[in-house]
């Protein structure tokens, strides 16, 4: 049963990073499945709250039922995304609550701060009492400094208990052990050089938080260069497919998975049931956002920290 | 040598103006004529046909007021940009800064509002002032210190979008707050309606700041010292224009333009904030809408009306491929291939018209 | 091919062109205009400022192309689509703009298109440019026009002095015109002493039995030199005179249309 | 008139060339003259400084073997790049696609070789083969269509990107795979040591192609033509020049070269990524250089070896910045400043060398 | 100062330099060079290419600034940093590259820099030029020069024939100058009856009581028109001559250096 006048739009904020790729795919097959139509756009970089702009306006223009974002600017967004609702369409934020949460009819996310926490725990409880005198480096997303990315290395610092200074920024906190901020654009190319400029500030570092697989290939590739690349430890957040067959080989340690093509399917669905029923879905209990879940991907599982193995990973990563 | 006579004194012909006669065949010689004569209006042809194209496709969705005015709401900011930015284009340089600036001045309007408590005019007035301080810095490294305007506004874009950053701490400030302390900064996005047609003040101030400097350009001797520096520039002073106060004043007016842009940024964002592309995109996307409008990048050829067309054009391939559901990755795709294409029916247009 | 001196009127013309016409937008420079260029002779064209004496031959040696009309080359229709063309048909000209790459040495321009590389492996295989030997030859060509001033032969073109300049775009036409030369006012920069040698570069080239088309202002210049005149006038060619058949003055108060030329002469 | 002699046969002079005496001051006029006649010595003269300031704020750390050719690692790849923008832009054109072409290259290479099984030195070709073709359409758009270079090579960026994407379903091909299954392709990462320098390919291939490109544009023909067209195609045309063979050549030669960067890239990279970043901000870098290095964007002027040093300076700057401990937007501020400084002084040096 | 015609030699000169140096790199374009314009007079420059002619005026008008060497106004020493502050000393120059902006129209080049606006309040206020006053003068100043042809005023300079545009420069520092008027061989390009009626015109400014300094390789008319003749040679005051002491051919002579004059003349 096809519905020609249902259609929905998805909304992410660039179309280059796996991570968007992915959801894309997925809302693209629950479209399919429930036959109604489906425009997606994308930023053109990250951060690119303009584009985003455009692309809420243009789904307004096209009489569309819904709207599926994953907000650049999650404050800046807003007010665009009033217009939208005014407008008659159900916006659910993807991935990353907008600012204030309920900003968006519903939000399908995962927590990106526990994301970093998990890993930041895991990290911490590898290295025992070394932890004391660990040696970090960020190699975190772009000097704008985004709210998700701010929100995994938080919850990094805060998993492997370093004081965070203001929250809502990185690289100011007052711990000597982390020596090095490097932006990576969330790419091998940025996390090789990034990697490599942090080397070259302090050679002895052991522990390296990487915003997302990508990158943390690319450091792995620099430390390779240099031949440290059993001791140092990498840490990541995603967990897609060649993220987590990175952590089978060895290069990443730990990455904590979300689950994108859930995101978008659920979001799919939710536009659908709101186009036919006039329903608006819940938030999961105790949140202000409907939680979509993150698991940490490990091998080599540590007390207190819950996780699941590479192979539970590798079938559930997003591929 | 031979014929040593006097034929200079030979000379006392009839004065008479040389005379041709000017007869060409019909009604398509003439538009090619008067294309020929007023070469802005070639974009505004690619334009017509881009609307119409979009039109015969999408239908009554595409081809109604409010998607129209949406076009040019979508383009306020880049047209503003693009206006500042042809004017350091026509003096033959190129600025990189434009997009940086309109957002480091979107960011001080909003700070010195919430951090300081200035007065939100005021606030404005200061961000303004910053903008302007902004371009005289690159004015003065181009034209007293002799640098390459790629390479002074190349070095200013960075140390304005990390100045922005830094200053900013990297934090917006959401619409809420700004609609409920200081409307004003959101002025220029307020909105009214001709008949289905909605027009915000950004839309109209662009529009005033295109009219304001075409008459300047065509009809001012500044405007006139403007293409002659960027012309030739050694000609230009040797003929006794003063090519520093020239280039001094058009990158302080570009610098005041892009605030004003960033100014607008308020208004249509609703937010201030720090992180806006503008300041990563920007450049390219005036520089853009620059070329297609015709403005040659070696300076001292072109108008500003071509790059408002031209920055519109930009704007309805991107409304309408979107409305049209193309994906963003063939959305970009299908740009590249219609800007290329636009340029060369420009190019095509006036050639025949030749 | 090797009469000397005087011109030989052959029945067939070696250049010619029947009807041009050239428009820009509202301006007719070349209006149904024809043309002959004779084997071995000077023939000069001489015209009031903007009559269309430079647009004439440019649209014949390929520079601009026509909006009408036809050139013919020994006989043969030709359609020449940019300088290259008429060039590797041994047309030679020197333009009144002078098309010289300011920022380029003078051996650099003067080379321009047939560059010397060096002998043996470096030449054949890597190219190589034989620098020396082109600077020179130029030096040489430089100094048969008697520009001595020319202090660095390495200077870049935009650095010389307007009649300098010119100099080096009249040496190198002399030196590799093969069938015609063109040249566009070609003393009007250059010093009494250098335009005296220009014009016994003309008289030698004739003697090697190739034609010369000469623009000129100088009315002594061309009643000294050419066998024939062609006058424009208004983007026509009003008509062609013997110089040993008129005085400059008539020449004169034809091209300023003081005068009007009873019958087309010569 | 008065005098009517035969002035003109009083000319047989001393046909003796003009001398001056060229005497000039000692040794500071000596080195001015060096650096006035190679201006291309004067971004080393920058470099050198750059590497000697940091030497003595930073010590051993910064002045070792292996620091130092960090950078050079570091800007293999935009060094190769900006070889291939100096030749664009030196027959004043750009190339906003260098950084697509290349990024673009390294996935065919990468996905032709897995994908589809191809022997990857066929899968290497396959790809250089890919860039040449882009260039050819750019060459062919700027020189027969006769569109500006700066129209076509934005469209054809996009064209590259949204290509790039699409065909590679925005996977990725992991470094271990590329280890294991066709060592080939990561070929240009291999390094070896020189004392205490770590050197790899793909440093070497840089260096080599800017030897080579020196040469050529130096000492052959087709050199002079590049240069002559840059400067004034028309005037260039006139003297027999065949435009549009040398802009084919140019563009063509330019995506060649590109896509080898493309190769450095997987060397570098260890994987072939769909979504680095030098296929966005490869062109600004790459011009950057370029401009840097001391090549006018308006054509025919400048040296290929200024532009190999402009790349060594940003890159010292870059990593000598964060060495010294300036954060990542602090560092963005100070290459903005920098980068003004170092045009300024080399202006500088040009001038007073005069 | 309503002197007509014959020049008049006041002891103090109107514009004098002393010493000047200009070195290029290698190239020494001016070699402490002395320079004297008397009031009222017609001051010609001759000289092989290449000389320094050009060199040496650059330096008295502003447009390039001399390494070594002074220059002086009516008296007083004068610094010149562009040909701006040359200009409000009411100096003005026809360089030899004629300084036109190719891509704008006849009349926008010929008032550049002293635009005339609209009358009132359009004026004043909104500063608008008065396009069509400036096309008008334009023209009339065009027709004075008897350059006809132009066939459509709002040409861009960069359209025009070589001579129209020679002629549109001519103009302009004939219509704008005040107490010194720099003529670098203004009527190179252009035809016979152009070159006539500048010459006229020429003698016309001086008529006007304003002295006038003229660089020509065209020595007839050298000899018509100058009071005095400032022979260059390699970069130096080769010696001042009376026209009407010398014959064409010792000026050409002493240029050339074939001849020594005896002393430094007049
Ligand atoms: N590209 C162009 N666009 C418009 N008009 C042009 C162009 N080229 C030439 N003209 C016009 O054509 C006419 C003829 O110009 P041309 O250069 O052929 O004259 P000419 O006889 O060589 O004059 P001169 O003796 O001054 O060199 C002039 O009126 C000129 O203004
Ligand atoms: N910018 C420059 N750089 C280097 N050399 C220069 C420069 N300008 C002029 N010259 C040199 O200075 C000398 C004098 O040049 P100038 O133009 O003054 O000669 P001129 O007497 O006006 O000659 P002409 O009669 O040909 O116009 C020439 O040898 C020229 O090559
Ligand atoms: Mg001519
Ligand atoms: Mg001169």
């Amino acid at each position: 049963e096809a519905h020609d006048d249902v259609s929905a739009c998805l909304i992410t904020k660039t179309d280059t990073n796996p991570f968007f790729v992915k959801m894309r795919e997925g809302a693209t097959a629950a479209a399919e499945e429930l036959g109604i139509g489906l425009n997606s756009y994308a930023g053109q970089v990250d951060g690119d709250n303009e584009t985003q702009v455009a692309a809420v306006e243009t789904c307004i223009a096209n009489g569309a039922s819904g709207i599926l974002i994953t907000a650049s600017d999650t404050a800046g967004i807003a007010p665009t995304i009033q217009r939208a609702r005014d407008a008659g369409l159900l916006v659910i934020a993807l991935d990353t609550p907008l600012d204030p949460a309920d900003a968006a009819d519903a939000t399908f996310a995962t927590d990106n701060y526990e994301a970093g926490r998990l890993i930041g725990a895991w990290a911490r409880e590898q290295m025992g009492d070394e932890a004391e005198n660990a040696v970090i480096a960020t190699l975190n997303i772009s000097l704008a400094q985004p709210t998700v990315g701010v929100l995994r290395n938080q919850g990094f610092m805060e998993g492997f208990g370093v004081d965070l200074g203001d929250p809502n920024r990185w690289g100011d906190e007052p711990d000597d052990r982390v020596v090095c901020d490097e932006v990576s654009a969330g790419n091998q190319e940025g996390g090789r050089t990034g990697m490599e400029n942090c080397l070259a500030v302090n050679p002895n570092i052991n522990l390296v938080y990487t915003i997302n697989e990508p990158a943390a290939a690319g450091a792995y590739e620099a430390l390779l260069a240099i031949g440290r690349e059993n001791d140092v430890m990498i840490v990541s957040v995603d967990g897609g497919c060649p993220g987590v067959q990175n952590v089978a080989d060895g290069v990443i340690g730990a990455t904590s998975q979300q689950y994108p093509l859930d995101m978008a399917r659920l979001g799919i669905e939710a536009i659908y049931e709101y186009a036919t029923e006039g329903t608006v879905p819940e938030p999961s209990e105790g949140l202000d956002f409907f939680n979509t879940g993150v698991n940490l991907v490990t091998d080599d599982p540590v007390d207190g920290v819950p996780s699941i193995s590479v192979e539970e990973g590798l079938e559930r990563c997003w591929g | 040598m031979a014929n040593q006579d006097n034929y200079e004194s030979a000379v006392n012909a009839s004065d008479k103006q040389a005379e041709f006669d000017y007869e060409r065949k019909g009604i398509v010689h003439r538009i090619q004529h008067t294309l020929h004569m007023t070469p802005s209006l070639v974009p505004l042809v690619v334009l017509l046909g881009a609307i119409i194209v979009f039109a015969v496709i999408l239908g009554g969705r595409f081809f109604s007021g409010p998607t129209l005015t949406l076009i040019l709401q979508q383009v306020q900011i880049v047209g503003i940009l693009a206006a500042a930015q042809s004017l350091v284009i026509l003096t033959a340089g190129i600025d990189l800064s434009v997009g940086a600036i309109a957002v480091f001045s979107s960011v001080i309007m909003g700070q010195f509002t919430f951090r300081y408590g200035i007065p939100p005019a005021i606030a404005v007035a200061l961000g303004l002032a910053v903008g302007t301080g902004i371009g005289a810095m690159s004015g003065w490294l181009v034209s007293k210190v002799k640098l390459p305007p790629f390479i002074v506004t190349l070095g200013m874009w960075q140390i304005v979008l990390a100045a922005n950053y830094l200053y900013s701490r990297n934090e917006t400030i959401r619409s809420q707050d700004i609609r409920e302390q200081a409307p004003f900064l959101g002025f220029m996005g307020q909105r009214f309606e001709v008949g289905s047609a909605v027009v915000t003040f950004g839309v109209v101030t662009m529009v005033l700041i295109v009219v304001i400097l075409a008459y300047c350009l065509r009809s001012t001797s500044w405007g006139r010292h403007v293409y002659a520096v960027g012309d030739d520039a050694e000609a230009a002073e040797l003929a006794g224009v003063n090519r520093h106060g020239t280039l001094m004043s058009v990158y302080m007016l570009t610098g005041f333009i892009c605030a004003i842009a960033g100014w607008v940024m308020i208004g249509r964002l609703g937010s201030v904030s720090p992180s806006a592309s503008t300041g990563v995109v920007g450049n390219i996307q005036s520089i853009t809408a620059v070329v297609i409008g015709g403005i040659s990048l070696f300076g001292g050829r072109g108008s500003i009306w071509g790059v408002f067309f031209g920055a519109l054009i930009v704007g309805t391939f991107e409304l309408g491929l979107r409305m049209a559901g193309a994906n963003a990755q063939w959305t970009l795709l299908l740009i590249g291939v219609l800007i290329i294409g636009a340029v060369a029916v420009d190019q095509w247009i006036r050639k025949v018209s030749l | 091919m090797d009469q000397k001196g005087v011109a030989v009127m052959s029945t067939e013309p070696i250049l010619s062109a029947r009807n041009l016409v050239k428009r820009y937008g509202r301006v007719t420079a070349i209006d149904h205009c024809d043309f002959e260029l004779m084997p071995g002779e000077i023939l000069a064209v001489i015209g009031d400022n903007g009559a269309g004496k430079s647009s004439l031959i440019k649209a014949v040696s390929g520079a601009v192309i026509p909006d009408e009309g036809e050139v013919f080359l020994e006989g043969k229709r030709v359609r020449f689509n940019s300088p290259i063309e008429a060039r590797e048909h041994g047309i030679e000209t020197v333009y009144q703009t002078l098309a010289m790459s300011p920022a380029l040495s003078i051996a650099d321009n003067m080379f321009m298109g047939r560059e010397i590389r060096m002998e043996g492996i470096l030449g054949s295989v890597f190219r190589r440019l034989d620098k020396k030997k082109m600077e020179e030859i130029a030096r040489q060509k430089l100094n048969d026009l008697g520009l001595m001033t020319i202090q660095n032969i390495n200077q870049a073109v935009e650095t010389l002095s307007g009649g300098q300049r010119q100099g080096v775009a009249v040496a190198r036409a002399a030196a590799f015109g093969s069938k015609v030369i063109i040249l566009d006012e070609p003393t009007a920069a250059l010093g009494v002493k250098e335009s005296r040698k220009v014009l016994e570069l003309i008289l030698d080239v004739r003697s090697r039995g190739i034609p010369i088309i000469l623009i000129s202002h100088n009315m002594p210049h061309v009643f000294e030199l050419a066998d024939r005149i062609h006058v424009h006038r208004l983007g026509k060619r009003l008509c062609v005179i013997d110089p040993k058949d008129y005085t400059m003055s008539d020449a004169v108060a034809f091209m300023t249309g003081a005068k009007e030329p009873e019958a087309v002469a010569a």
